[in-house]
């Protein structure tokens, strides 16, 4: 049967064969060098920046980036991307843990499988339709009840801001509480417990360090979103913390100054460096720090 | 059971009032209406959560449909930019934002691909392999503005691309760069280790093995992350603004050195402009609803794709 | 309390889960201060007769239950409801299920529920729990500590006096010992002889010898039916059916 | 009057004077098509005007040549025009000497490398709410007087006694903006303006916070104004002869709101104009009959006399 | 092909898993086309040691070989390369795993990683190959047709012709038939003997009656050492070793 033998070539570990990993490691570099492109985008522009103006002067609520004799403040950013950020959570969160504590202890498992894709819909909505819908909408609606609102304001992107959070906090949270074993919610309802208590002093306590997380990932997103806060919060640089004013956040600047004065050489055009190096740090710190608390608070049952 | 150990416990018991009750049922009984009735306002109110989320996403389309009533027809689908609201036609923006696609899609599944590939198969462990991971889960938490300020600084000044449909492309390729990567990972840590093992045991060699087994069974987990990839980056406005996308560009895009607009910068452009003419908020929403779309279908095929591959498995 | 009393009543229960029966017609008289076993092979529904008792297979969606259950002569499922039912007939589980919280949290939780504040009788209840449960002088020193970093043994204990601390009259053991080392156990068995001058017990195992070392009453389940139900030594000495003989001396099962 | 090369061109502009573009169309026939991109970029103020012209030029005239029109405003449009990055740089306010040096620098000589058109006049509008019903009548001295940082003036009571007290919120644009400048400049004569002005990059944020705010001021091009009279109202300014209302009949440099007429530019750079036929072609439809002066009026710009529109064609024209 | 001359070599072979030792000294002569069986409870490493002869350990990280390996004479671990080694000891695995493609394109894998293109002979191979392992009839109308589709033990022996069609010297096979049922195990079986004629083959099993029934040898390995190794005759009616002995009786394991 087998005396037909067919050549085959023998083959070695080819070329082929060291080459591939090589190439593979240079591709992959590529998310590498793509950080270090940012790390040093960010800083080489920025020092140039930090080279004419003061750390004390950056610190300062004064910001005339575009005077004969310009003044670098960039506190009003500080606050405004704080204040719109903290808005955005102050939405996020209650709206958040509370739909996330529905779906995952209210909820028959039927209806989860329907009400969570909707929320889901909600995080592939992109930032500009979300913008276009807080200055288009929700500021009109609120002018309704705050007369007076300014047409641009913190409150308006704030608010919306927190509902395109808000599928972060909801489906982070709800994940973190339904990793909590169901023999400990058993526990708890066979102490005599309402489905509220179990939720409330048993789950959530339970399931903390991932809710707390998830707030805090949504922190870092709600601090880079860029789209909504610069079509609807305006671009006012005044140092105020009246959410009923227009202020400029972090991203909103350097949109803003892209588009009009993107002529290079000027300390404004670094400045744009110096307010994305901050966003960068910003975020960078929020993210890892969201990382530690799920690292270190990971509870093993 | 030893004798003292008992008597040790009688006495211990006495101290404990056994017979003294400290819950009283009646007071409970009382309570539990309360707690009973605390649960129900909470499921309620939470309920009511999830009916405003839902209240919430209703208005947002609600809305943006009413503003493209009218507007929304073949001509505005097939005609050519215009500052004049009734004659405007976003054919260049779809194309606009096609064409980005078309950069995109390859540059980020190559480089997506080859880097899981890298890290599931060839560096499993040590430092690169960390330091790589480590460096897209960081990537991942950029603000997609920075990378504007990436493109504007590496992809516009530095190669010299402005703010034509390449440099628009490669920056938003960086920017869900780590989505692929991520979703390759796992599609091919999902291809079943038995299935390398027979191909070594045949005599193949590793690049072999990955190109001929690996890949095609990760094929469609690669395709849909890929695809989700795609949808993020199409609907990216601040990196393309910060490039600095000119205002008015009426010329239909031909090749991928032209300047360009897409369907989120026409958004945006318009909905500031509505203070020039409001009919601007109405082609902002007739083109919010374009975009909407799009994204409907690229979400939807790559839920069939998913389900059709699992059930497969 | 008095002696012997009739404390649960079940007439001509089913259960089901969905459309597939897990307990048929069951009729059965527990009694007040005894310790009652229930035995049988895997997927038999001790469990599921065990969480009948006490209401929690109301959690688990579309089950349903016909018949009747009483305590002490009322309805549990018409004139009790769950919540109450539930603080007066506690739960232990299979696997220790503390909350990841502290001792004392945990203990305190149920009496908690139930609207106690004051700190010095919270105190005392933790105190008299912990003792009840045979793991005081394990804790005593360690009661602001996170539950979870107990050996097992000690988890199940102090889940016991977490169950305690309600002040419940039946407490209900599904398979208590079965993921604890020997020793532990042991401790487990002696506390639940000593648990019996206080209260009604009904415990679930696998192990012939628990079953007959610490139980008066024993019931064999097979397939959804309570086929015998009897005397510990009737059961184990002289069952009538052959079905439990065979259970018992280890024929299938 | 473009010239022999342009005839068609020259039909066109007698016909378009009529508005009617469909029959124009039926002369374009035989032209030589023109293609490549012409990038235009600074003052916003300009931009619609620039863009209307842009994108009639296209339809009408060259639909494959690819008019692109930014508005980074005029300082900003200097800044990329200096180096050469753009063909035209739009401007609401005449380039500057340190600019015309800059350029210098660059090897483009103003006159020869560089030309001026002025594309028309622009009135520099105050703007209120629509529910002021005081402010709709200022003096110009009131006016510069309250932006300046040594009017003291923060709240209406301080113009006059009899308006409210309540404080006055002062915007305006950005330094990036030729208006800005203007008013800076030209009517402020370079005194500092009040510390709490809050100047924005965007037009349309100026408008949204005027309309919305009874106690708001701001300054832009008439432009901006005509597309929002139904949230804005401008305030009339009385240049010693009584109150005059900027309309398209008051501005001009010698009619009743000269006070604040201004002529809006546009800077083409000759060199590339010599290179790229499309940038030399759009350039002459832009002095065109056809171009600034018909569409100004319908952009809120004043336009030039027909004079001064020939004198650039024949610059043009004299190019080749 | 000669008889019984000597196929694989082993001397003094260690293999460490990290810092676990998984074989100690092992020592062993197998011979051309006969069948070796390797017995022992879980965990004695005869799995570990199958995958040493053909080079299938190096492909997990942190593993260390010490010892030598001669396959016909020649060092596998020096002088031969892996990948060839491979396609000259072939591998069956435990669990059917066949490619998710069609029965042709499993197959015909091993022999085009060979270079042979032309259709004409990659369908003799095909047909040879299935015919080789019983299993062409079962198939030859649904060649094009995905070999998940097949049933455990017709994946098993297309399997078993995937190996065949890079036409190994050697088949390693690591319990390949206890994820099947027991008519098809008695298929494989017979295939098995069958393939002897042609093939050197050493078989991973924990059934007994099967390495009984089909092995020439067969090899007791205990924690890492091999025990005892002789004709399966004599394993069977007359180990020398006590352990061997308990094991095969059933006494341990
Ligand atoms: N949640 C459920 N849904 C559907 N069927 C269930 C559910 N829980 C148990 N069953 C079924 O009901 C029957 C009885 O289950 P039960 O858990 O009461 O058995 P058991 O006697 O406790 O077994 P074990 O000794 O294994 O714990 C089994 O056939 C089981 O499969
Ligand atoms: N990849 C690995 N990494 C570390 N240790 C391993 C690995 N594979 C096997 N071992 C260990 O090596 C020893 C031998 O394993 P091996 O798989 O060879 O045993 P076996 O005899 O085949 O057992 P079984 O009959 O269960 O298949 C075991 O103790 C096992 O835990
Ligand atoms: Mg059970
Ligand atoms: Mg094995
Ligand atoms: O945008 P400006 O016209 O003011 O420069």
């Amino acid at each position: 049967m087998t005396d037909t033998k067919y050549t085959m070539k023998l083959r070695k570990s080819s070329k082929v064969e060291n080459i591939v990993p090589i190439i593979l490691f240079v591709i992959a570099s590529i998310s590498v060098v793509t950080s270090i492109g940012i790390v040093l985008t960010l800083v080489v522009d920025a020092s140039r920046f930090f080279a004419e103006v003061s750390i004390a002067e950056v610190f300062g609520t004064k910001l005339e980036p575009l005077k004969k004799d310009p003044s670098f403040g960039f506190l009003p950013l500080i606050t405004g991307t704080i204040v719109t950020s903290l808005i955005a959570m102050l939405v996020a969160a209650p709206l958040g843990i509370t739909s996330a504590i529905f779906l995952s202890e209210f909820m028959s498992s039927k209806m989860r499988r329907i009400i969570k894709p909707i929320i889901e819909v909600l995080a592939g909505i992109p930032t500009i339709v979300y913008g276009f819908f807080a200055y288009n909408t929700v500021t009109p609606l609120l002018m309704n009840i705050f007369p007076e609102l300014g047409a641009k304001n913190a409150l308006s992107p704030g608010i919306v801001m927190g509902i395109m959070i808000l599928p972060i906090v909801t489906s982070l949270s709800e994940d973190a509480m339904s990793s909590v074993p169901d023999y400990i919610r058993k526990g708890a309802y066979g102490l005599g417990s309402t489905k509220l208590e179990v939720a409330t002093k048993v789950i959530v306590p339970s399931a903390i360090s991932g809710i707390v997380a998830a707030f805090v990932l949504a922190i870092s997103r709600a601090i880079g979103e860029t789209m909504i806060v610069t079509i609807a919060s305006g671009s006012s640089k005044q140092f105020t913390l009246d959410i009923m004013q227009p202020m400029q956040t972090m991203t909103a600047y350097i949109v803003e100054f892209t588009s009009g004065d993107a002529g290079s050489g000027t300390i404004g055009y670094y400045s744009l460096y110096a307010v994305g190096l901050m966003l960068f740090v910003f975020t960078m710190l929020t993210n890892l720090l969201a990382k530690y608390i799920t690292k270190k608070y990971r509870r093993e049952y | 059971m030893d004798n003292s150990v008992n008597t040790l416990r009688d006495q211990e018991r006495e101290n404990l009032h056994l017979d003294r009750k400290y819950i009283d049922l009646n007071k409970s009984q009382e309570r539990l209406k309360k707690r009973k009735i605390i649960n129900i306002v909470a499921q309620s109110m939470f309920s009511l959560t999830i009916v405003f989320i839902i209240f919430v996403l209703g208005l947002l389309l609600f809305n943006i449909i009413r503003s493209s009533i009218g507007w929304l027809d073949w001509e505005f689908l097939t005609g050519r930019l215009s500052i004049r609201p009734e004659k405007a036609g976003i054919k260049s923006v779809i194309m606009g934002s096609f064409m980005l696609m078309v950069v995109v899609a390859p540059v980020t599944m190559i480089i997506g691909v080859a880097t899981a590939i890298f890290l599931e198969e060839y560096a499993k462990k040590g430092t690169i392999h960390s330091l790589i991971s480590l460096n897209i889960s960081n990537l991942a938490g950029v603000p997609s503005v920075i990378f504007g300020l990436l493109g504007l600084t590496v992809f516009g000044r530095i190669f010299g691309l402005g703010s034509s449909i390449l440099a628009g492309g490669l920056t938003l390729s960086l920017l869900v760069l780590p989505n692929v990567v991520v979703s390759s990972q796992e599609a091919i840590k999902a291809v079943p280790n038995f299935l390398r093992e027979a191909s070594y045991g045949l005599g193949a060699t590793k690049w072999t093995t990955i190109r001929k087994i690996v890949l095609p069974s990760a094929i469609p987990g690669i395709m849909t992350g890929a695809i989700l990839a795609l949808s993020r980056a199409i609907g990216e406005t601040a990196p393309l603004v910060v490039l600095g996308i000119p205002t008015l560009i009426l010329k239909f895009p031909e090749s991928f050195m032209d300047d360009f607009t897409a369907l989120p910068i026409q958004i945006y452009y318009w909905t500031l402009d509505t203070v020039l003419t409001k009919e601007y908020a109405n082609l902002a929403a007739a083109t919010i609803v374009i975009l909407l779309v799009v994204l409907f279908l690229l979400n939807s095929s790559a839920i069939i794709i998913r389900n059709k591959f699992q059930r497969r498995n | 309390m008095s002696d012997h009393t009739l404390k649960f009543d079940i007439k001509d229960l089913d259960f089901f889960y969905e459309d597939f029966q897990a307990l048929k017609n069951i009729q059965m008289e527990i009694k007040t201060n005894e310790i009652t076993a229930f035995i049988g092979p895997s997927g038999c529904g001790k469990s599921t007769f065990l969480r009948a008792l006490n209401r929690m297979n109301d959690l688990i969606e579309g089950t349903r239950v016909e018949g009747k259950i009483y305590l002490d002569g009322e309805d549990v499922y018409d004139k009790i409801d769950a919540i109450t039912l539930r603080s007066r007939v506690g739960m232990v589980f299979q696997k220790p299920n503390p909350f990841p919280m502290s001792v004392y949290d945990n203990i305190a939780y149920g009496p908690r529920l139930n609207g106690i504040k004051k700190k010095s009788i919270l105190n005392e209840i933790v105190e008299r729990s912990l003792r009840q449960a045979a793991v005081w002088d394990e804790c005593k020193d360690k009661l602001k500590q996170n539950a979870l970093s107990f050996s097992g043994g000690q988890q199940q204990r102090i889940c016991i006096a977490r169950a305690l601390a309600v002040e419940p009259e039946v407490l209900l053991m599904d398979e208590p010992t079965s993921a604890l080392d020997p020793i532990s156990t042991l401790k487990i068995e002696d506390l639940i002889t000593e648990l019996k001058k206080d209260y009604t017990i009904i415990i679930v195992t696998h192990n012939m010898q628990q079953a007959a070392r610490i139980s008066d009453k024993t019931a064999f389940f097979l397939l959804g039916e309570l086929l015998e139900f009897d005397t510990t030594e009737t059961i184990f000495s002289n069952p009538k059916n052959k079905k439990t003989e065979d259970y018992i001396t280890g024929r299938f099962g | 009057a473009c010239g022999s090369t342009e005839e068609p061109a020259a039909e066109t502009t007698e016909v378009a004077t009529e508005t009617e573009p469909a029959e124009a169309e039926m002369t374009e026939v035989e032209e030589a098509e023109l293609e490549g991109a012409v990038i235009v970029d600074g003052s916003g103020t300009v931009y619609p005007l620039m863009a209307n012209i842009a994108e009639e030029y296209m339809v009408n005239e060259e639909e494959n040549v690819s008019v692109q029109v930014g508005r980074a405003g005029s300082s900003a449009g200097f800044k990329k025009f200096i180096p050469g990055e753009t063909d035209f740089s739009d401007a609401s306010r005449a380039i500057k000497d340190e600019e015309v040096a800059q350029l210098k620098e660059n090897g483009y000589e103003m006159g020869t490398d560089v030309y001026e058109f002025v594309l028309a006049y622009d009135g520099l509008t105050m703007v209120i709410n629509k529910e002021n019903t005081w402010a709709t009548e200022m003096t110009k001295e009131e006016i510069v007087n309250m932006y300046l940082a040594s009017g003291n003036v923060t709240t209406w009571a301080d113009i006059r006694p009899e308006w409210p007290a309540e404080e006055i919120k002062f915007y305006g644009p950005n330094e990036n903006h030729g208006t800005y400048e203007f008013f800076y400049e030209t009517i402020l004569d370079e005194a500092d303006m009040v510390a709490t002005a809050n100047l924005q990059q965007d037009y349309s944020t100026l408008v949204d916070l005027v309309a919305n705010d009874v106690n708001a001021i701001a300054f832009f091009g008439f432009g901006y104004y005509v597309s929002n009279t139904d949230t804005l109202q401008a305030v009339k300014v009385d240049f010693g002869n009584g109150p005059v209302e900027p309309s398209l009949e008051t501005i001009g440099l010698d009619l009743d709101y000269a006070g604040f007429t201004r002529p809006v530019f546009t800077y083409l750079n000759v060199k590339y104009a010599l290179e790229k036929p499309q940038v030399l072609d759009f350039a002459k439809y832009v002095v065109s009959f056809d171009g600034a002066k018909r569409l100004a009026g319908d952009n809120g710009f004043a336009p030039l006399p027909d004079a001064m529109y020939e004198e650039y064609q024949a610059q043009l024209d004299a190019l080749k």
